[in-house]
C-alpha cells in the first residue's frame, strides 16, 4: 500500500541498524495491482497492504505462508489547506465555502471506504455526495486536496511525509472521529520464507514506535 | 548552370521556346508562374510580378501552366481536375470533347494511359482562360494525329481567349505552324530569337526545294538504285544514279533537291 | 453480476471521438506548416511537439492538474475569462487528451504533407488556391492512408487511456468515468469477472467501429476507382 | 535530496531501444504486406493490429501478466521449452511492450508503403530484385518521413508508457525499473522535489535524443539533395 | 476496351509499336514484362512465361523496360539508379557518357529536368542486357538533335547485347530509322504490321517524288506567291503560281511533288 511507504522507510533504516547486511527493496504501488503480480508470480518476499482484504484473499489461495496480521492501525484526517476554519466534526464539510471534497475511492482504497462510512455515520453523506471528487489512492486523493479541493479525507500518515509535515494539526487538518469508522485494518501477509524477518520485525515495539510516530494507531 | 533571360512578350502573342534538354526551358516557365525564386524582374501589363526579390505569389499571377509531368490531382477524376480550376462545366466539357476525353470524364488518372494524362494536363491549364498560358511539351506524348488536332485546338483557344501563350515544343514543325516566334536556349542562355522562318527554316542557296535528310536504305530494284530517305517524320524514295549509291551510306546526311524545275503543289 | 453500465462505454466514445476531431483540426495546420517550413528551428519543433508522450501518462496528468488547479496562473486564467473548470469535468478530459495524443495525430499527418508530390501542390497554386484550399482539397485527400492511420491511431488511444483522464477526470460518473478507468477499477479491487467482461466489450465495440472505418475506406476507395 | 540514480533512465533508454528496433523488424514485413494485399480480410487484420492500443495499459498489462505467468499455458511452455520467463523480468518487459506498442509503429510504416509510387517498385521487380531487396532498397528509403514518425512515435511512446510495464514488469530496481515507474512511484509517495528533478532529466535526455535524430535526418537528406 | 493481340517477335529483332493514344501501347508492353495480369500465353525462346494463368514473376523474365513515366528510383543518384539494376560500373559509366549525363550522375532524379530523367530511365532499362528491351516512348522528351544521337546509341546496344527490342514510338522517321518492323495498334487490335516501308511510306502513284504536307503561310514575293509548307518536321517553301495560291488556305493538307524531273540526292 503506499500510504505506509514514508513510514517504511523509517522502518527499514531502523532495521539496518540491526542487521546492516540486508537488502530490502521497497516497490511501492497499488494494493490490487500488487495483487495481481503476487498472483502471477512476483517475487516479491512481504506484502503490506491498506487493507485486511488482498492479504487475505492471498493467503486463501495458498500464496501467503501464515494467516496475515495486523500492523498497523490506520487512520482518517480531515485536510483542508484553504479552508482553515475546521473541527472535529464532519459537518463543517457541508458549509457552503467548501465546494469539493476529495475521497479515495471507497471501491478500490480501504481509506475512501472509511471516509464513506465516516459520512455516512455523521448522516451527511446524501447531502455532501455531489462535492466528493474520488482519488485512485492515498496519493492521488492527497494531491487533490491540496490543489484542486477545499478539503479532503486522507491517510494520517500521509501528513507525516516529508512534503506535508509543515501543516499542524488543529490549523489544517483534524483527526477524524475513529468511532464513525470501522477500523483501518492494514495488513501484511508473508510471502517467502526470505521475508521472514523483516515480517517479524514489523511487529516489534521498535516498528511499532515508528508507527506511531507516522500517525497509525496500535493494532 | 546559370539562366540568364532578358524577354519581352508582347500580348497576344504566341511564341515557342526549344533548345537542347536541361537548358532550362521548364525552369523560365516554372519562374513565371511564380513557382521558382529568382532574381532580377518580371512585368506584365504594367504589373510587378517580380521586383526586388519580392514576388507575386503564383496563384495572383493568372497563369495556366502544364507542368511536363503532368502533375494531375490524383484523388480527382478527369473532369473535377478541370473543374477544381475554374468552376465552368461548358468550358470543361467543351475541352474534353476536343481533346478526345468526353469517354474518361469520371477516370481517375492513374487509370489513364500516358497521352491521356498530357491532354488532361493539357485542358487543366486552359480552364483558367489564362492572361499568361504556359504550355511544357504539351503534345509530346502524342501520335501525329491527335497532336495535329490539338495544335490547332490550341491555337483557337489561344485566339478565343486572347492569352499570350509560351510553349515548350522541340519540333519544328509544330512550332512553324503554331508560334509567331521563337526562342532557343542554350545553357540558360537565348542563343535565338526570331520568327519560325529566321530561325527553322532551311534556304539552301538558289535551290528552291531541297530538304535536309538521312538515309535509311539502300536498295538495288531492277537496274536502279532506290535510297530511302526521312526527312523529319516523313519518309522518302529517291531513285539514284549507280556512282551516287555506291558513295551513300546508311545514316549520312544528304540534301535532296530537284536541280532544274520547281517543284508544285498538287491539293487533292 | 450485476447489469452492466454502459454510461463509461459511452464516455469513452464520446471523448475519444471529441478529442480526435479537436486534435484532427489542431494538428493539421501544424502538420502542413511543419511539412513545407524551411526553419532552421524545424527540428527542435519536431522534438518539442513529441514530447508529451515521453512522461509517464500519470505524471503528465499530475502536471495537468497543477496547471488547471483553480488557483495556478493559468486555471484562474481560464476560470475568469472562459467560465471554463478544466478538473474532474469533461471539457478538462478533452484538453487532457488532446495533449497528451497530440503527437499521434501530428506525426503521420506530418510525414503524409512531406511525401505528397510537389509539382501536384503547386499545380493547385497557379490554379488561383490559397494554401488552405490546396491544404483541404488537394493535400489532404491525397494522404488518405496516412490520416486514417492519424485518425485511427488517436482514436484508439484516447479509448485506451486512463492515466492522464484519471487524474485530471477523478473518476466521477457519468461525467469523467470513461471505461477504461472503469475496468482499471475491476483490476483493482480483483473483480476479475466484470473486468474481462468490461474489457471484452470494449474490445468488442472498438474492434467493430474500426473494421467499420476500414470497410467504409476500402469501399469509399474502390467507387472512386482509386488507387 | 538523495544523488539521482541513473539506472532507471537507462533502463527505459534500453527498453525503448530494444523494444523500437525489435518491432521495426516485426511491423515492417506485416506492413509491406498489409499495404499489397488484396485478401478481402484487409480491413479485419487492420482492425485487430490496432486493438492492442484500445485497452487501458495497466489492464493490458494485467492481461499480459496472466498469459506470461508460468503456471499459464504460454507461460510454461515459454519457460520449459525456450528457457524464458517475462514476468518481473526485462525481457518480458520488451516483450509487453512490443504488444503494445505495436500499432505505432505499424500504421505509418503501412501508410508510408500505401502511398508509394508503385512504379516505382515495379522497376525494382523489372530489375529483378525479390520482395524483400525491394522492400529494403527502394520502398524503405523512399518512405522517411513515416519511418522516422514510426520510429520516433515508438521510441518516445516506449520511454513514457508505465502502466503496462509496472504490470509485468514490477518496478525491480535494475531490472524492470525503469523512469518512467520511478517517476511514478515519487508522484505516488509524494516526493515531489525527486519527481520533478526525474521529470525533467527525463524530458530534457528525450528533447535532446529526438532533436538529435530530427537534426541528423535534416542534413542527410541536405548532403545528398533529396526533396 | 480490350486488348488482343497475337504476336511473334523473332530473337535480335528491332520492332517498332504505333498507334494512336490510349492504343494499349504500354498495357502491352508491361504484359510483356509480367507487371499486368493477362490470359493467354507468352512463349520466350521455348520458356512459358504467361500459361493457363500461370505467370512468370517479372523478376525471371530478364526484360529492360522503360517505363513511360521513367518510374526512377527517387532515393538514389542517377549512377545509383543504373548499378542498383545491375553492379557494373564501366557499363554505367559508359551508358552515362553516350546520353549525356555524366556531369550529372550524383544528382538525384528530383534535381533533373524532364529530358534528362528520360535518359536515366533509358540507361537504367540497359542496364541488364536484357533479352527482351520494351521501350516506352523513350525519346519523346528530347530535342532532335539528341534524339538522333540516342536513336544510333539505342541500336548499337541493341545489336551489342543481342536483344530483342520493342519500342513504343510515335514518329515515323525514327521508327523508319530503327526498326525491321512496325506493329500499329489500334484500340487494342493490331492494324498494321509489317516493314516500315509497307506500314509508313506512301508511295503516290508514278510520282517518285512527293510528300503530304500542310500549309503555314502564303506569301506574296515580288511577283510570285511562295508557299511555306511543313512536311514532317521540316519547312520548306514552294514556288507556286497566282491561281494556285489564291487556293489555298492555311492549314490546308497538300501534296508536293516534282513532276517531271526525278529529285537528286546531293552529299555535302
Ligand atoms: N529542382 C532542381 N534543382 C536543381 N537543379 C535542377 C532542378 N530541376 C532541374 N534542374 C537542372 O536545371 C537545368 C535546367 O532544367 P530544366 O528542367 O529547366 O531543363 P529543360 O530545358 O526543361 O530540359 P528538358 O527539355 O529536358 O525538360 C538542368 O540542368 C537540370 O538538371
Ligand atoms: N491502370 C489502368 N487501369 C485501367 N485502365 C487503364 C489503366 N492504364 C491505362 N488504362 C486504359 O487502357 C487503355 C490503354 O492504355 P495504354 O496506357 O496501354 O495506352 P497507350 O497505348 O500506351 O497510350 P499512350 O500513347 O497515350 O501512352 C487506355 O484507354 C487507358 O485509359
Ligand atoms: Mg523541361
Ligand atoms: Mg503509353
Amino acid at each position: 500500500a503506499a500510504n505506509v511507504s514514508y513510514a517504511v522507510k523509517d522502518l527499514i533504516q531502523t532495521y539496518r541498524q540491526k542487521d546492516p547486511k540486508s537488502d530490502i527493496r521497497v516497490i511501492v504501488g497499488s494494493s490490487g495491482k500488487l495483487a495481481a503480480q503476487i498472483r502471477h508470480g512476483a517475487p516479491y518476499d512481504l506484502f503490506l497492504s491498506a487493507d485486511m482484504g488482498y492479504p487475505l484473499a492471498l493467503y486463501h489461495d495458498k500464496l501467503g505462508l501464515e494467516k496475515p496480521k495486523t500492523y498497523a492501525k490506520g487512520v482518517l484526517a480531515l485536510l483542508s489547506v484553504r479552508h482553515k476554519k475546521l473541527s472535529n466534526n464532519l459537518h463543517t464539510l457541508l458549509s457552503f465555502a467548501i465546494k469539493k471534497i476529495a475521497v479515495a475511492n471507497p471501491k478500490t482504497a480501504p481509506y475512501g471506504k472509511a471516509a464513506r462510512e465516516a459520512l455516512q455515520n455523521a448522516k451527511i453523506y446524501e447531502r455532501v455526495k455531489p462535492k466528493l471528487i474520488y482519488g485512485e489512492s492515498v496519493s492521488q486523493t492527497l494531491v487533490y486536496t491540496l490543489r484542486v479541493a477545499d478539503a479532503g479525507l486522507v491517510a494520517k500518515s500521509a501528513l507525516f511525509s516529508p512534503k506535508l509535515r509543515r501543516f499542524r494539526e488543529g490549523k489544517e487538518w483534524v483527526e477524524v472521529d475513529s468511532r464513525l469508522y470501522s477500523p483501518i485494518e492494514q495488513g501484511a501477509v508473508l510471502l517467502k520464507p526470505e521475508g521472514k524477518d523483516f515480517y517479524d520485525f514489523l511487529f516489534s515495539p521498535a516498528a511499532q514506535h515508528i508507527f506511531k510516530a507516522y500517525g497509525y494507531r496500535q493494532p | 548552370m546559370e539562366l540568364s533571360v532578358n524577354l519581352t512578350l508582347s500580348a497576344g502573342s504566341f511564341t515557342a521556346l526549344t533548345g537542347p534538354s536541361g537548358s532550362g526551358k521548364s525552369t523560365l516557365l516554372r519562374i513565371l508562374a511564380g513557382l521558382e525564386s529568382a532574381d532580377g524582374e518580371i512585368k506584365v501589363s504594367q504589373k510587378r510580378w517580380l521586383a526586388n526579390n519580392k514576388s507575386l505569389p503564383p496563384q495572383q499571377r493568372d497563369v495556366g501552366l502544364l507542368f511536363q509531368d503532368y502533375a494531375l490531382f490524383e484523388h480527382m477524376s478527369v473532369r473535377q481536375n478541370l473543374l477544381f480550376v475554374q468552376k465552368d462545366p461548358a468550358l470543361a466539357d467543351a475541352l474534353l470533347e476536343s481533346t478526345g476525353l468526353s469517354e474518361l470524364a469520371n477516370r481517375r488518372p492513374a487509370y489513364l494511359s500516358g497521352g491521356q494524362k498530357q491532354r488532361v494536363a493539357l485542358c487543366r491549364a486552359l480552364m483558367r482562360r489564362p492572361k499568361l498560358l504556359l504550355l511544357d511539351e504539351p503534345l509530346s506524348a502524342l501520335d501525329p494525329a491527335m497532336r495535329l488536332t490539338l495544335q490547332h485546338e490550341i491555337l483557337k483557344l489561344h485566339r478565343e481567349f486572347g492569352t499570350t501563350t509560351l510553349m515548350v515544343s522541340h519540333d519544328p514543325a509544330e512550332i512553324y505552324r503554331m508560334a509567331q516566334r521563337v526562342i532557343r536556349l542554350e545553357n540558360g542562355k537565348i542563343t535565338a530569337d526570331g520568327t519560325p522562318g529566321d530561325v527553322l527554316l532551311k534556304r539552301s542557296g538558289s535551290q528552291k526545294f531541297s530538304f535536309e535528310g538521312e538515309v535509311l536504305e539502300i536498295q538495288k530494284r531492277d537496274a536502279v538504285y532506290v535510297a530511302v530517305v526521312a526527312i523529319g517524320q516523313q519518309i522518302v524514295e529517291v531513285v539514284t544514279d549507280t556512282r551516287t549509291a555506291k558513295n551513300l551510306q546508311i545514316g549520312q546526311q544528304v540534301t535532296v533537291a530537284t536541280k532544274a524545275f520547281a517543284p508544285v503543289i498538287v491539293t487533292e | 453480476m450485476s447489469s452492466i453500465a454502459w454510461t463509461p462505454f459511452w464516455l469513452s466514445f464520446k471523448l475519444a471521438f471529441v478529442t480526435t476531431a479537436v486534435l484532427f483540426v489542431l494538428a493539421l495546420p501544424l502538420a502542413w506548416w511543419l511539412a513545407q517550413t524551411r526553419t532552421r528551428l524545424k527540428p527542435f519543433l519536431e522534438a518539442l511537439v513529441s514530447l508529451p508522450i515521453v512522461l509517464p501518462p500519470s505524471v503528465l496528468g499530475f502536471y495537468l492538474l497543477w496547471a488547471f488547479a483553480p488557483d495556478s496562473p493559468l486555471g484562474a486564467f481560464l476560470k475568469e475569462r472562459l467560465g471554463l473548470e478544466l478538473v474532474f469535468s469533461f471539457p478538462g478530459l478533452v484538453v487532457a487528451s488532446v495533449i497528451y495524443s497530440f503527437p499521434f495525430m501530428l506525426q503521420p499527418l506530418q510525414s503524409g504533407f512531406e511525401s505528397l508530390n510537389r509539382h501536384m501542390l503547386e499545380a493547385a497554386y497557379v490554379a488561383g488556391k490559397t494554401g488552405w484550399q490546396t491544404l483541404l482539397f488537394v493535400a489532404l485527400p491525397n494522404i488518405k492512408p496516412a490520416l486514417l492511420s492519424a485518425l485511427i491511431v488517436t482514436f484508439a488511444h484516447t479509448v485506451g487511456e486512463f492515466g492522464v483522464v484519471l487524474m485530471v477526470g477523478g473518476s466521477i460518473p457519468g461525467e469523467t468515468k470513461v471505461a477504461s478507468v472503469a475496468i482499471y477499477e475491476y483490476v483493482e479491487i480483483m473483480d476479475y469477472k466484470n473486468a474481462h467482461i468490461y474489457s471484452a466489450i470494449m474490445v468488442g465495440i472498438s474492434f467493430a467501429v474500426l473494421t467499420a472505418v476500414y470497410l467504409f475506406n476500402r469501399h469509399h476507395r474502390r467507387r472512386l476507382g482509386g488507387a
